[in-house]
């Protein structure tokens, strides 16, 4: 092994280890999260930022790998956290049945939704997919198939393990979510360095070429794409863990929009640029709207106010911001590896 | 799938039409193992179709192709690949985003790896790592590996090309212009490798190329085409002498 | 929770988590069933905070329409040691507070969602807004008598809500001779011409609608165009003040002849509370609307669960299981054996004056006249 | 037959509304090949831009005058947004990847939506018709309403302005090129930066016209306005085929009447699926769309 | 009007981080065919780039006289200059006659007589798409923009590359036949091409010009091995 990859490991394992014992730290963050670090509510804004980053890996596979532009992944997010959900809430199957329903529905979707997306490519897989995901938001909405509609569908917590119910057991529902974003981010980084990997890559760079030089190029996306969209539902599980049910917004457009900008934020094609964007934007999500409402905001006058009462405001210009000054996103600032060349 | 080694490349009444145009018409060609063809024909004549028909990356209207045996026809281009069937292209065609030396490593890995090969991690010892390497001294780009292939001269990129088909071991190489907006220094040095990867490998070639000279000191024989048929099929001085290569393609020699 | 018995006051406090869209769809509700709770929180305990010596201390949180937000907000006040969590006009959201809340022994007071899941849910669960099917209890009396024969059309969103409507139609007027059509359309329908061809085809005598948001103007629109209202009476439930104006104008002439009815307006009954709520939101400078009373409601609850159960959840859920106040709007009723609140409301007419619209009372109906049958009893 | 009638003049109506919304993107898609995200969040700001119109000239009387000057400025709002987007946001990013200007139009799409409902709130807003639009007018015997007569022929004359221009300009073909090579076009001496603003521009105006008459449409706004169309408007590309103005036009009606036929004969809402399947049956049996050609060149 | 037509001194050229040309001197006399030849990599095609504006310059780049350096590209070339580009950069997704009409400029006349006389093809094929042409077909169609206006100098990025033999001796009498009515400063790698061709020889090596010739230096094998040949293979950057 040589020295930087034992550099690199080791502050992997450190950051891990101090990660896995956040619940027991006790500070506060200056208002970044609500009271001491390890109270249940900053634990639960933390599992949603660790989840969520997860899902960010996740899309990051097919997005900024394999450079498909998938404006649908929270399609799959939804079929795993809805599969898991609606087998809890309509059968008594039990939690380990309906882990495994979310993982086949999101593996099942992957394949064939992909299946059918990848025959166009470019912006034309992009609306493809988007159209594919507004039918299950739509039907979601629509409280059809038992999804619970925009009420959403609690999962009966007695049908969960009794460690992920009650405020007192926020920290086990924490450690759920990091290691949903661990078991991501491994298998991302193990298969993004695998030769299939660099298949991808290439073929982000020219279909055809890879093509000819013996690669079936529509199984190697389908790979990619049902591999990301697996993951997905695994994050669309933990996601319903956390927040007790599945919410309909977990199937909208602005989710599959928000992942584009936090996998861009962070840095398209890097596994922890994507983690970082999505953590940024999710602690940021969560935690605007207090300063928002906070009195000393209330009196600004309203071009400070708005822009701070209304999170996507501020998203939308950090985000056009880094496209035009730090187009490698914040991973960018740190690494050269992705710089675009013109041809 | 079976030949991964020198066999009759074979083509039986090749044919493709698009916008009513007759692009390649009725082209039956025999190439034995190891034979070195020529391909010329004026610009237009249905010589980079011709390829293209053989590598699949445009598809037949009718006739067949076969690679030994095995009829390719209506097979997809990485699968013909996979046969050991490697190509360059006309406007060069490359991973522009990533480094010289990862262009041709991915062809080095792509060849012969079963499947679930796919699934093993990339380390920085990998012999397709030293096919790579190589392949591009092969070529003189030796020194150029890490640059990033967009960052080539035009000439550079002709080079790389050729470093891919070498990194691909193949016993079916087509080469389409490999010459072009090379130096005409470089062309000697070019012209000296083909030939010696001809003779080291054994492997078919078929090379369309502008450059007279370069063909005619390679090919064991040379196909002409013109209009989409092919016109002759003969010894390089025999097409030379040829009245009808002479008015319609070689014209006033400079 | 830890108690501190040096503090000035004698006893434990109570702490409160309202959970509000501040921002988002429902932020105009989010500040009216905030104006309604603190006044009621001030009337009934004298301007003091405290009930029996427990000073009650609100945490507000906005959950930005995100049942994610408003989860962790959730946690966030369990985690203080909040023992009731109280709001939110978005069912999404507060479904998954309500949850967050039984699964901790807290108490959860609903806002103005319109969502049927409060009603048997848990002990401890309860809602304020008398909200469906109990509103729909009035419909029959709206209709009036001899109903045999007659059909009933209803236009409603395709979704969770309307869903539960439609249902709730067909069951309680089925059984007195009514035939009743339902239409579920999309919530994103902007074209009812086709739908009015059907309805044209039914001739019913009633037409109602709960359709809320996007297109309901359109929807009211086309059945004034479409001569729909000519034959038949049309009915629809009011909520926010700024609706009354374009519901009035949508409908044209045939807004005169509609029935509207609404579970409060500011004066609806004069009564102490009315009036409270009254002079509170003028000092506040705040303009009423429907759900200030459910605002009241919650506030209500929470004195009265604090007077009898002091900071023991169970014992404050008790108290409340079968117990019945005066609120702005009437007397608010909560059956014991499903936690179902209802509240009085009224059927009134949309009329314009200089430019303004305003309802004039046509009648009255108390919660006990309009008590829903038991449909999802607890499980004790 | 009043009933076939009258469904396949509101099919042709909000057909016509999809062809408005789509044949920006299409023409802005389809020329500079910039899917612009920031479309829908346009028309939401031209569609409060006409209500705020309608607003200030005394809406409570509306009348037939004050809203068509509504939609005209409205109209013009949104070539304003285009102009200063395409000079502020686009230009600088032209010789960068494609993708880089789609996600600044995402992000912008972003920016306005939230700025107008932090502005005017999440409610909606009711835009007061005259009489003369609400009132209907009997087709062979079919009463149909004529606010959709307008919107139809706004958008047959939209249709045929468009081919007009891509027919009868050059700045169609400069575009078409500089997207390929800007370098290029440029080296033949043509400034392209005129062609580019002129094509985004057009794009604006059309959403601009396509936002104030779904405010017509709906006769109500909110900051969703915008955002509920995308979706049809981007099944109506992919049907039609990707930068095909004919291939909108023809998607949209079709859309538009399959729709509604649906809605009534099937079950409301049937319509939205059956477009969706549509959709993914175009990609699977003819995947460059009804007029789109066949693959881009290698 | 002045002696030489396009003089270049000084020019620095960069793309993103490499420094690729540094410091290029030369003129370009008016009337006559300046030939540039250099290894592959050395920076010629970057050099007529400069020219044009189409990579990042530095240095003092005059054209009859008046200061170009600063303008931008299609000012440049409204100048009267007309650049045939190195790889033939049509545009595929138009046709053959589209790709011509971009190029007609204003106020000059269209010269699609000798266009078509020199390619026939072009004319035959106006309504195909240029992404389907042929590798030299396309080449034609390059040269064919370069040609269609009477500009005073022709910058021309490898003519002849990728061209069947008897069509590179037309577009060679071609240019033989335009050398009167412009000034041609133009990379070629075919040296007989260049021989007919040229009357001043400018030879670059790594981002440089290292020496400027009379014609006849084409004739001289030793010269023009030193220029091209063996050695380093691997290109400045
Ligand atoms: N879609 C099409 N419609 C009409 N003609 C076409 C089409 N596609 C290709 N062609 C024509 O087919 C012919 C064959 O082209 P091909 O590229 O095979 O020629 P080539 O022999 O390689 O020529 P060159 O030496 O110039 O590269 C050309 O004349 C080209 O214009
Ligand atoms: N986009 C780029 N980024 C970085 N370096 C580049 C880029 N494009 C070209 N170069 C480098 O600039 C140098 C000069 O390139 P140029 O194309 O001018 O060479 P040339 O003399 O025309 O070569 P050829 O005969 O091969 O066409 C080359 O070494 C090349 O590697
Ligand atoms: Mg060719
Ligand atoms: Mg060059």
């Amino acid at each position: 092994m040589s020295r930087h990859t034992m550099v690199r490991v080791g502050g992997v394992a450190v950051l891990l280890v101090v990660l896995a014992c956040v619940p027991f730290f006790s500070f506060t963050t200056g208002g970044f999260l609500p009271y001491e670090i390890n109270s249940p509510g900053s634990l639960q804004v933390l599992a949603l930022v660790l989840v969520t980053a997860a899902l960010a890996v996740s899309f990051d596979i097919v997005f900024g790998y394999t450079g498909l532009n998938s404006f649908g992944h929270a399609l799959f997010f939804t079929l795993g956290g809805y599969g898991f959900a609606m087998t809890l809430a309509h059968t008594e199957l039990g939690f380990g049945a309906a882990i495994g329903i979310g993982l086949v529905a999101s593996a099942v979707g992957g394949v064939l939704v992909n299946g059918v997306a990848l025959r166009v490519a470019g912006l034309s897989f992009a609306m493809v997919t988007l159209a594919f995901a507004e039918v299950v938001a739509i039907g979601i909405g629509r409280n059809y198939w038992g999804t619970g509609g925009e009420e959403g569908l609690t999962v009966p917590y007695r049908s969960m393990p009794e460690q992920l119910v009650g405020v007192v057991n926020t920290r086990n529902i924490y450690w759920v979510a990091l290691a949903t974003l661990v078991l991501v981010v491994a298998v991302a980084l193990w298969a993004t360095s695998t030769r299939l990997g660099r298949i991808w890559q290439a073929i982000r760079e020219n279909e055809l070429r890879v093509n000819v030089m013996g690669v079936n190029t529509y199984l190697a996306k389908l790979v990619s794409a049902s591999l990301s969209a697996f993951l997905a539902g695994i994050c669309g599980i933990a996601y319903v863990i956390v927040l007790g049910g599945g919410v309909p917004h977990m199937a909208g457009l602005m989710m599959s929009l928000s992942l584009i900008v936090m996998v861009v934020i962070g840095g398209r094609g890097r596994i922890w640029g994507a983690a970082l964007g999505a953590a940024v934007y999710v602690l940021l999500e969560q935690r605007l709207p207090e300063l928002a409402s906070s009195e000393g905001v209330k009196n600004l006058p309203e071009v400070v106010r708005i822009p701070l009462s209304e999170p996507q405001l501020l998203f939308g210009v950090v985000f056009i911001a880094l496209i035009f000054f730090l187009p490698g996103g914040i991973a960018g600032l740190f690494s050269q590896r992705r710089t675009p060349v013109g041809s | 799938m079976t030949p991964r080694e020198p066999s009759v490349l074979r083509t039986e009444g090749l044919t493709f039409r698009a916008g009513g145009a007759k692009i390649v018409e009725d082209v039956s060609l025999t190439v034995p193992p190891g034979e070195f063809l020529g391909i010329i024909g004026p610009n237009g004549a249905g010589k980079t179709t011709l390829l293209n028909l053989l590598t699949g990356t445009v598809r037949t209207t009718a006739g067949t192709v076969w690679l030994g045996d095995t009829d390719v026809t209506r097979m997809a281009p990485h699968r013909r690949a996979r046969l050991g069937l490697a190509r360059t292209f006309q406007t060069s065609y490359l991973l522009l985003g990533l480094t010289v030396l990862e262009n041709v490593r991915l062809m080095a890995q792509t060849r012969g790896v079963r499947r679930m090969g796919l699934l093993r991690t990339l380390t920085s010892t990998d012999e397709t790592l030293d096919a790579a390497h190589a392949a591009l001294e092969r070529v003189g780009l030796g020194g150029a590996a890490t640059l990033q292939a967009g960052a080539l001269s035009h000439g550079d990129r002709r080079k790389l090309e050729l470093a891919i088909v070498v990194a691909a071991e193949a016993p079916f190489v087509l080469l389409d212009e490999p010459m072009a907006g090379v130096n005409s220094e470089d062309v000697h040095d070019l012209t000296e490798l083909i030939r010696r990867l001809h003779v080291d490998t054994g492997a078919t070639f078929l090379m369309v190329e502008h450059h007279l000279d370069v063909v005619l000191g390679l090919a064991d024989r040379v196909a002409v085409m013109h209009k989409g048929e092919l016109l002759a099929v003969d010894l390089p001085d025999r097409v030379t002498a040829d009245e009808r290569v002479q008015t319609a393609y070689v014209g006033e020699l400079l | 929770s830890g108690s501190s018995d040096d503090d000035s006051s004698s006893k434990d406090p109570v702490k409160v988590g309202i959970i509000v869209s501040e921002t988002g769809v429902f932020s105009t509700q989010a500040k009216d069933f905030q104006n309604g709770f603190n006044a009621a929180i001030e009337h009934l305990t004298d301007g003091t905070g405290e009930v029996d010596g427990h000073k009650i201390e609100v945490m507000v949180g906005d959950d930005t329409g995100d049942a994610a937000v408003g989860t962790a907000k959730a946690k966030e006040f369990l985690g203080q040691g909040a023992t009731i969590l109280a709001g939110t006009t978005d069912s999404a959201v507060a479904v998954a507070v309500a949850e967050q809340a039984v699964q901790n022994n807290a108490m959860f007071i609903g806002g103005t969602a319109g969502t049927t899941a409060f009603v048997g849910m848990d002990k401890k669960v309860f809602g304020t807004a008398g909200s469906s099917p109990a509103g729909q209890m009035i419909v029959p009396k709206i209709l009036g008598d001899d109903l045999k024969g007659k059909t009933l059309v209803t236009v409603d969103q395709d979704y969770a809500f309307g869903q539960t409507m439609a249902k709730a139609y067909k069951a309680q007027l089925e059984p007195l001779g009514v035939k009743v059509v339902s239409y579920l359309l999309p919530v994103s329908t902007s074209d009812f011409t086709p739908t009015m061809l059907k309805v044209e085809k039914d001739a019913p005598d009633f037409i109602t609608t709960t359709w809320a948001g996007k297109g309901y103007n359109q929807l009211l629109g086309s059945l004034d165009s479409q001569g729909l209202l000519d034959d038949a009476t049309f009915f629809k439930p009011l909520l926010l003040k700024s609706d009354w104006a374009p519901v009035g104008e949508a409908l044209g002439d045939s807004v005169d002849n509609s029935t509207f009815y609404l579970s409060y307006f500011a004066g609806a009954t004069g009564n102490e509370a009315d009036e409270a709520l009254q002079a509170y939101s003028k000092a506040n400078d705040h303009a009423i609307e429907y759900d200030d009373a459910v605002g009241w409601h919650a506030g209500a609850m929470v004195v009265r669960a604090i007077q009898e159960g002091g900071t023991d959840t169970e014992a404050m859920a008790e108290a409340l299981q079968g117990h019945s106040f005066e609120g702005p709007a009437g007397e608010v009723i909560i059956r014991a054996e499903d936690n179902q609140v209802t509240v009085p409301q009224f059927t009134v007419r949309l009329v314009e004056k200089d430019g303004e619209w305003g309802v004039e009372i046509l009648d009255e109906f108390t919660a006990k006249e309009l008590e829903p049958p038991v449909v999802n009893a607890l499980k004790q | 037959m009043d009933t076939v009638l009258v469904l396949a003049f509101t099919g042709l109506g909000i057909g016509s509304l999809y062809f408005l919304l789509s044949s920006g993107l299409s023409l802005v898609f389809g020329l500079m090949n910039v899917l612009s995200l920031a479309h829908a969040a346009f028309l939401t700001v031209c569609a409060y831009a006409s209500w705020l119109v309608v607003r200030e000239t005394n809406g409570e009387d509306p009348t037939l005058g004050r809203l068509l000057l509504a939609i005209v400025l409205a109209t013009l709002v949104g070539g304003l947004i285009a102009l200063v987007t395409e000079l502020v946001l686009l230009r600088p990013l032209y010789s960068r990847d494609h993708f880089d200007i789609v996600l600044v139009t995402l992000g912008l799409g972003f920016v306005l939506t939230a700025l107008i409902s932090g502005i005017w709130g999440h409610e909606e807003r009711i835009i007061p018709l005259p009489d003369s639009l609400t009132s209907t007018t009997s087709i062979f015997g079919a009463p149909i309403t004529n606010d959709r007569l307008m919107i139809i022929a706004v958008a047959v004359a939209v249709f045929l302005a468009i081919m007009l221009f891509l027919r009868h300009t050059r700045h169609g073909l400069i575009v078409r090129a500089g997207v390929e090579n800007r370098d290029m076009v440029r080296a033949l001496g043509i400034d392209v930066r005129h062609s580019f603003t002129l094509v985004f521009v057009l794009g604006g105006l059309l959403a601009g016209a396509g936002g104030a008459l779904s405010g017509v449409y709906l006769r109500a706004i909110s900051p969703a306005t915008g955002e509920a169309f995308l979706i049809f408007a981007f099944i109506v590309l992919i049907i039609g085929g990707l930068g095909s103005v004919p291939g909108a036009f023809v998607a949209a009606l079709g859309i538009g009447l399959i729709q509604q036929f649906a809605n009534y004969y099937i079950n409301g809402g049937a319509g939205d699926l059956l477009a969706v399947m549509l959709m993914a049956l175009t990609v699977l049996v003819r995947p460059q769309g009804l007029f789109g050609r066949e693959g881009r060149a290698v | 009007m002045t002696e030489h037509l396009l003089e270049l001194s000084d020019v620095h050229a960069s793309i993103g981080v490499s420094h690729i040309l540094q410091g290029v001197s030369f003129d370009v006399p008016a009337g006559d065919v300046t030939v540039i030849i250099g290894r592959n990599g050395v920076g010629k095609t970057t050099t007529l780039r400069a020219v044009l504006g189409l990579v990042e310059r530095t240095g003092e780049i005059r054209y009859d006289g008046r200061r170009i350096d600063a303008m931008e590209t299609s000012r440049i070339v409204r100048e009267g200059i007309a650049y045939v580009p190195e790889d033939r950069d049509v545009f595929a997704d138009l046709t053959v006659a589209e790709n011509l009409a971009l190029a007609e400029r204003k106020g000059r006349p269209h010269r699609y007589d000798l266009v078509h006389d020199l390619f026939p093809e072009l004319e035959s094929r106006a309504k195909q798409r240029a992404g389907t042409l042929s590798g030299g077909q396309q080449q034609m169609v390059s040269l064919a923009r370069g040609l269609l206006n009477e500009s005073p100098l022709l910058l021309i990025d490898e003519p002849t590359k990728g061209l069947a033999p008897k069509v590179v001796s037309e577009v060679v009498k071609a240019l033989e036949l335009i050398k009167g009515t412009a000034t041609v400063l133009m990379v070629e790698q075919n040296i007989a091409a260049a021989r007919r061709l040229a009357d001043h020889v400018v030879i670059m090596a790594e981002g440089r010009v290292v020496a400027q010739h009379p014609a006849a230096v084409l004739h001289d094998e030793a010269t023009i091995r030193e220029a091209l040949g063996v050695g380093t293979t691997q290109g400045g950057h």
